[in-house]
């Protein structure tokens, strides 16, 4: 590229405009959320069998409702899929629905968390019980408030979405709001698996 | 060749450079603690192969290429050499390849672990060499050596006999500590609720100093010990010291032994109750606690059910040996946990809680 | 090597032809329902294993329902994150693959290192457990 | 204290005016002298009525360049703090011989060397490294801020209310007493009852989030707002260690996230991860924290490895040599730290084949760091070096660092590490590696930028003068320690018996001093510049005869960096410009597009110290509030679209005309 004289060392037009990293960024910022579920995980793995001579899994577990649970986010995938989909086709209302709809599933699945917690303590199996339960409630718990942050969030996103329109910056917005709610999912899986499913499998 | 001899050299500098301090890292007396130094002057030597170049380089350009001296040459551009490039990354690559080599074999040989199968570098353990064993205790702060086999015990003072294979269990009683006897061998952690272990032998008598290498909270720069090295004779009159010297250590004994206290002058147990170390290590010394042991064997087979997500106290070990004594006397409940009720006392205290010996009895083999 | 980086990078930096672009992947309708039944499906059948006792042996039910986590894992990371090479300029996709490397180690290190220390220094160790009746 | 009243706990929690120290005669002076100097400050602000200046033009604002000095100012701060620190200890280890105990009690000492690690490693080394990166980065790719510049303001806010509730452990309570990693149980509820592993816990907590978000926005601005024409392989060589760095952090900083919030958990909540009881393991925590831990070190060296080949290349005249093994084996050090961890804990009884495994992968991570050592070398190889300050700094660091480097593989080898762990050697190795590298790095950084971010010089006789204290400090301070390591003398100790390590002490001690008059001078330096700053100006934004695109603008910048974006050709994008004549454009200015000033980062972090202050004192009413607000006032925030707005082409013209006229005046 030696010889080029007219070889442009300015861009006189103002025609480089950095791209949004937004959707990066928040990409990043999942996988940084990834790194502290892997922590939880690994403390599950490692204290996972240390019931200080209580109650396991097979006693404390209840496969059917957490079926139940699963099937509800699972829902709430789709029905989110559906919202963002109808958001590409600028359809202000729809998309509100089906984010309603998505918030409801939401809320289910955060209750019956909710429920399960409580029998659980009811029960004395609290969290200062065992290793194994510190680590369950906290791995399971904190899946849990991250599906309530996403509530919140999800709320406050239909408001500015209902006063604002599908804007740019509200469209941004909800694909944030997508990849975190999916990414729950994932982070859904291995609990289901690795805590429940091998849980009462030991 | 060039190794050995920087090494000679090396070790001589070091040798007139400690001649005035104590280094005793560099001069130890076990043999554990000679093959690690030896490995520690080893991989200096090998170090220093590429080291010495890069300090001597980075002066040796420093001074030729200043901007004054305009007679050196000047190539801005130049930026690039296969060939060096090749160097710069094969002379470390080489370097660490031997030094791995070392650390595998240094590593697997020197485990704290793995008995010992020499005395020194001349005389292998023999089948008739019956090891000394001794169980050692990191109490807040001091030590705690029981000598299983001579059943007596003795508190801030180690003896051993000189080149006979010492066999140490080695724990703590509440948060972690590092047994370290630098004259001896490496350190190697001491920790509430599980059993470190270390090989080593003394091949020439002294007294040496021990201590706690791992912080431990206020009393620790008081946390040391003296190890004796002695002749054999000179180890049975010592034992045969503790024994009419002192008092029984038995449970009562330890629990008050145990309670924190700071620079506690040597004291001799003249007898120890048998089993004592693996009650300290599985943290029941106290009857009224579960056995760590127990308990894994039952974690083992997958816990109790729920009849026993009661059986609450017999497993707290902490909370009594709480550090503020005041905060035991008026017990607040500070968790957040208050705040939903589901603190285990306050269950604790609205349930009838089935008796530990009820418990226990439906696991009893 | 560097050459060939160097000119997709000026041509993704040049790029402008997204316009502001957000979002630019919602995927379609026939990709979510597609992911909805393939993950409807991956997560019936661990639970139905596990909780019929379908297969008598443990280790062989623990294995396959962690393969179908595995499966779904990346069905849902296809079909719902749209995980694909090209967007944001393959920076998702070599963060994700980062990460996850990151997790493995996480999780294996610290299952293998915890290991041996158990089996080194807790009473009871798990090669007594192992050998258990 | 038991008398209270349960309202009274209800409304304080813990604290009561028994927390604050009126008692210990060295806290009372050391508020008291603080207290004045403070309130002078304070005094002086209001006298010359700046303080609207500092809120408007500071406090609110997400200029990266405002926001990168401000995070050096706080690393600098700090230093003082924790230098303080640092020579009680050597005083209190330089006569606490035999029958005297010293000056300083276990209770007082045991905080001062938790908060001496604690505060040197995340309230001074990484607000420094930061700092550099937040201001240098967008600059050198030609960028006009980073990717999120409101959050770069709350990441910059949310570190110093870590580092303020760490300073407010001296006056109300205490700090930890465990050590700077708190390893449990000694840091569970049970050995470590009181406030201060709290204050531990919350600070690092608080300071955490801010450097993990500003991680993210540093990466998205290296990956997305790079100049056009700045492929990967032509960006500056400190952006390429930024980048690694950031994902150093991004990676590593959620394990310390989760790791304290499972110690909180523990100490909060009863529960039992780490405890002695209930099948807790406390060695989960050591393997956790380490997991952070070691990346840690890299994410604080890395940077400064990029410091020092921009300047090295800079003051030889010549291009950086090996430009392409220097980026790869930062990207193989970025990957290799996360292999290494258990090397910090070979002696805590993990088998042989884990330790050698560890023990070599650390190795190997010396031969990358070797390359980069050599690529300097024979970056200077056939220059023309000028020993201005930074490559002072750098020259002392090349030597300093190479000896830290093998003490480090030395106790990389695990049966070396059994007899050198938690010895003073140890000690040593790390502070010849921290100090010697991220320490000297950071001041090259300063001393080579300064002109850059204020238009003028710092000066330079002040400058050698601390540099030489400060190499000449480091050597007789650590050298010591060296000796006493082999010594077998152990970390951490209050109080000795061998009345023959003492003189080791008090070269030391002496050491210490040295460093001392090191930061003296320096401040004098800054003093002695802003003074004779006309002097010392550089109108040409260019003062060191500079390669990367930070120096092809002026000095200081403006708000927007570059009224055009440059287009990037060639490695050394600003050499290659001046080498080819490009001339800057002075006219056909447009519109610029910038992010608006906010208060929200300031407001919201505060919230978070106060929600951290409660919780740190059992006040369980004003955290819930104080949490709620919290996210009260991120949702409020999130309704505010109004978020920036267009420097007009009248007024970058203004700007730009100054400018010209400045460089003709030169010329």
């Amino acid at each position: 590229m030696s010889a080029d004289e007219a070889i442009s060392y300015y861009d006189m037009k103002g025609e480089h405009h950095p791209e949004n990293g937004t959707m990066l960024g928040f990409w990043l910022y999942l996988m940084s959320d990834c790194l502290v579920f892997a922590v939880l995980f690994a403390m599950y793995g490692v204290l996972g069998g240390n019931y200080a001579a209580g109650p396991g899994p097979k006693e404390l577990f209840e496969l059917p409702v957490v079926a139940v649970n699963t099937s509800m986010l699972l829902f709430s995938s789709i029905t989110y899929g559906f919202a963002m989909l109808e958001m590409a086709r600028n359809r202000k209302s729809a998309t509100l629905s089906w984010l309603a709809i998505t918030g409801l599933f939401g809320a289910a699945f955060v209750g019956l968390e909710l429920h399960e917690f409580a029998h659980l303590i009811s029960e004395g199996a609290v969290p200062q019980r065992s290793a194994f339960l510190s680590s369950f409630f906290t791995l399971v718990g904190t899946h849990g408030l991250h599906v309530s942050f996403g509530i919140v969030w999800l709320v406050t996103l239909m408001v500015q979405v209902g006063k604002g329109g599908l804007t740019v910056e509200n469209r941004r917005r909800l694909s944030c709001l997508s990849l975190f709610w999916h990414f729950l999912d994932v982070v859904w899986i291995g609990v289901f698996t690795f805590v429940y499913l091998m849980g009462v499998l030991r | 060749m060039f190794v050995r001899v920087l090494r000679k050299v090396l070790l001589l500098t070091l040798a007139t450079l400690m001649a005035g301090c104590n280094a005793v890292v560099l001069h130890p007396f076990g043999d554990i603690a000679i093959q690690q130094r030896n490995l520690v002057v080893a991989s200096t030597v090998l170090m220093l192969l590429v080291i010495v170049p890069v300090i001597v380089l980075t002066f040796v350009f420093a001074w030729r290429y200043r901007q004054s001296n305009t007679e050196a040459v000047y190539e801005p551009d130049w930026h690039h050499s296969t060939a060096l490039e090749l160097i710069i990354w094969s002379a470390p690559l080489l370097i660490v390849i031997a030094l791995g080599a070392l650390t595998w074999i240094g590593t697997h040989t020197l485990d704290p672990y793995r008995p010992l199968d020499r005395i020194d570098a001349s005389r292998p353990v023999t089948a008739d060499m019956k090891p000394l064993k001794v169980q050692v205790v990191a109490l807040d702060w001091k030590w705690l050596f029981i000598y299983p086999d001579y059943g007596v015990a003795t508190v801030n003072e180690l003896a051993a006999p000189v080149d006979v294979p010492i066999n140490f269990q080695i724990t703590a009683s509440t948060v972690m500590n590092s047994f370290y006897i630098p004259a001896l061998a490496g350190q190697i952690y001491a920790m509430p609720g599980m059993e470190t272990r270390l090989h080593a032998v003394i091949n020439q008598a002294g007294d040496y100093e021990g201590f706690s290498a791992n912080y431990s909270g206020a009393g620790f720069s008081g946390m040391r010990f003296r190890f004796k090295g002695m002749s054999g004779d000179d180890f049975d009159r010592w034992v045969a010291r503790v024994k009419v010297g002192g008092s029984a250590l038995q449970r009562d004994a330890y629990m008050q032994l145990e309670k924190p206290s700071e620079r506690e002058p040597v004291h001799y147990f003249a007898t120890a109750t048998a089993g004592l170390y693996d009650k300290i290590l599985n943290m029941c010394v106290d009857p009224s606690k579960m056995c760590m042991s127990d308990m894994m064997k039952i974690d083992a087979k997958g816990g109790l059910g729920m009849e026993s997500v009661y059986n609450i106290s017999r497993l707290a070990y902490d909370k009594p040996r709480r550090r503020d004594q005041a905060a035991i006397s008026t017990p607040r409940r500070e968790y957040v946990t208050a705040l939903c009720a589901s603190d285990p006392e306050v269950v604790l205290s609205s349930v009838v809680v089935p008796a530990p010996s009820e418990v226990s009895a439906r696991f009893a083999p | 090597m560097s050459a060939a980086h160097d000119e997709h990078d000026a041509r993704h930096v040049h790029g402008h032809d997204r316009g502001h672009g957000e979002a630019e992947a919602h995927g379609s309708f026939k990709a979510y329902m597609t992911g909805f039944v393939l993950s409807v499906v991956l997560t019936a059948i661990p639970f139905w294993l596990v909780m019929g006792g379908v297969i008598a042996d443990k280790q062989v039910t623990t294995l396959i329902i962690m393969a179908f986590a595995v499966v779904q894992i990346f069905v849902h990371m296809i079909y719902f994150l749209h995980m694909n090479t090209s967007s944001e300029g393959g920076w998702n996709m070599l963060a994700l693959i980062f990460t996850l490397v990151l997790v493995v180690i996480t999780l294996s290190g610290s299952l293998w290192v915890m290991y041996h220390m158990n089996a080194n220094m807790m009473p009871m160790s798990v090669h007594d457990m192992r050998n258990m009746p | 204290m038991d008398q209270r009243s349960e309202l009274m706990h209800t409304l304080f929690g813990r604290l009561s005016w028994e927390a604050v120290p009126l008692h210990e005669p060295i806290l009372l002076i050391t508020f008291i002298v603080t207290a004045i100097l403070g309130m002078s400050l304070l005094g002086y602000i209001s006298y010359a009525r700046k303080w609207s200046y500092l809120y408007h033009e500071w406090f609110c604002s997400i200029d990266h360049k405002k926001i990168g000095m401000m995070y050096i100012v706080l690393g600098l701060v700090m230093l003082l703090r924790g230098f303080a620190d640092a020579i009680m200890m050597r005083m209190q280890q330089a006569m606490s011989f035999g029958d005297s105990v010293g000056y300083l009690p276990p209770h007082h000492y045991d905080q001062i060397f938790t908060a001496h690690g604690v505060i040197m490693i995340f309230f001074v080394a990484m607000p420094l490294v930061t700092g550099l990166m937040n201001y240098v980065v967008p600059l050198q790719i030609g960028a006009r801020d980073v990717a999120f510049p409101f959050l770069n303001n709350f990441s910059f806010w949310m570190t110093a209310a870590g580092a303020v509730l760490v300073m407010m452990s001296l006056f109300v309570g205490e700090f930890a007493r465990t050590g700077w990693l708190a390893y449990p149980p000694l840091s569970g509820p049970a050995y470590s009852p009181d406030v201060g592993v709290d204050y531990y816990i919350w600070s690092l907590q608080i300071a955490g989030v801010g450097t993990l978000l500003s991680g993210v926005n540093l990466l998205a601005t290296i990956i997305k707002m790079r100049a056009p024409g700045m492929g990967l392989m032509k960006m500056p060589i400190f952006t390429w260690t930024a980048l690694c760095t950031n994902v150093l952090i991004v990676a590593a900083f959620p394990v310390l996230t989760a790791v304290l919030v499972l110690l909180s958990l523990d100490r909060y909540a009863g529960m039992n991860f780490f405890s002695n009881d209930f099948g807790g393991n406390a060695m989960m925590y050591v393997n956790l924290i380490w997991i952070w831990g070691h990346p840690e070190v890299y994410i604080l060296i890395l940077p400064v490895f990029g410091v020092f080949s921009e300047v090295v290349s800079t003051f030889s005249g010549k291009r950086l040599f090996g430009y392409a093994s220097m980026v790869y084996a930062t990207v193989v050090i970025t990957i290799l730290s996360y292999l290494v961890w258990l090397h910090h804990f070979f002696t805590m009884g993990s088998g042989a084949s884990v330790n050698s495994f560890f023990g070599i992968t650390t190795m190997i991570i010396s031969i990358p760091t070797g390359a980069k050592m050599f690529n300097w070398l024979f970056t200077m190889y056939r220059g023309r070096i000028r020993f201005e300050v930074p490559m002072l700094w750098t020259m002392g660091f090349m030597f300093t660092f190479v000896i830290g480097g093998m003490t480090g593989v030395l106790l990389a080898v695990p049966p070396a590490d059994f007899v050198l762990h938690n010895s003073l050697f140890l000690v040593a190795h790390f502070h010849n590696v921290i100090i010697g590298g991220v320490v000297f790095g950071v001041f090259a950084g300063i001393n080579f930028w300064f002109p850059k971010a204020t238009g003028f010089k710092l000066d330079p006789f002040w400058g050698k003068v601390s540099f030489w204290f400060w190499l000449s400090g480091f050597w007789f301070a650590f050298m010591p320690l060296y000796v006493l390591g082999l010594m077998g003398v152990t970390r951490r100790l209050s109080h000795f018996e061998d009345p023959s390590l003492q003189i080791w002490f008090q070269i030391a001690a002496f050491g210490a001093l040295l460093i001392l008059f090191g930061i003296i001078a320096m401040l004098v330096q800054i003093v002695v510049s802003i003074r004779n700053r006309e002097a010392l100006r550089d109108h040409t934004g260019d003062p060191w005869n500079g390669r990367t695109l930070e120096w092809s603008t002026s000095s200081p910048p403006p708000a927007y960096n570059f009224a055009f974006t440059p287009n990037v050709h060639e490695q050394d994008a600003w050499w290659d410009m001046k080498a080819r004549g490009s001339q800057r454009p002075t006219a056909g200015f447009i519109p610029i597009h910038m992010p608006k000033n906010t208060a929200a980062g300031l407001v919201l972090a505060g919230i978070a110290m106060i929600c951290g202050f409660a919780l740190i004192w059992h006040i369980w009413w004003l955290a819930g509030v104080s949490f709620a607000c919290l996210i009260g006032g991120a949702i409020y925030h999130s309704f505010n679209y109004d978020r920036d707005f267009h420097i007009p082409a009248d007024e970058v013209r203004v700007v730009e005309n100054q400018r010209s006229r400045q460089l003709a005046l030169q010329a």
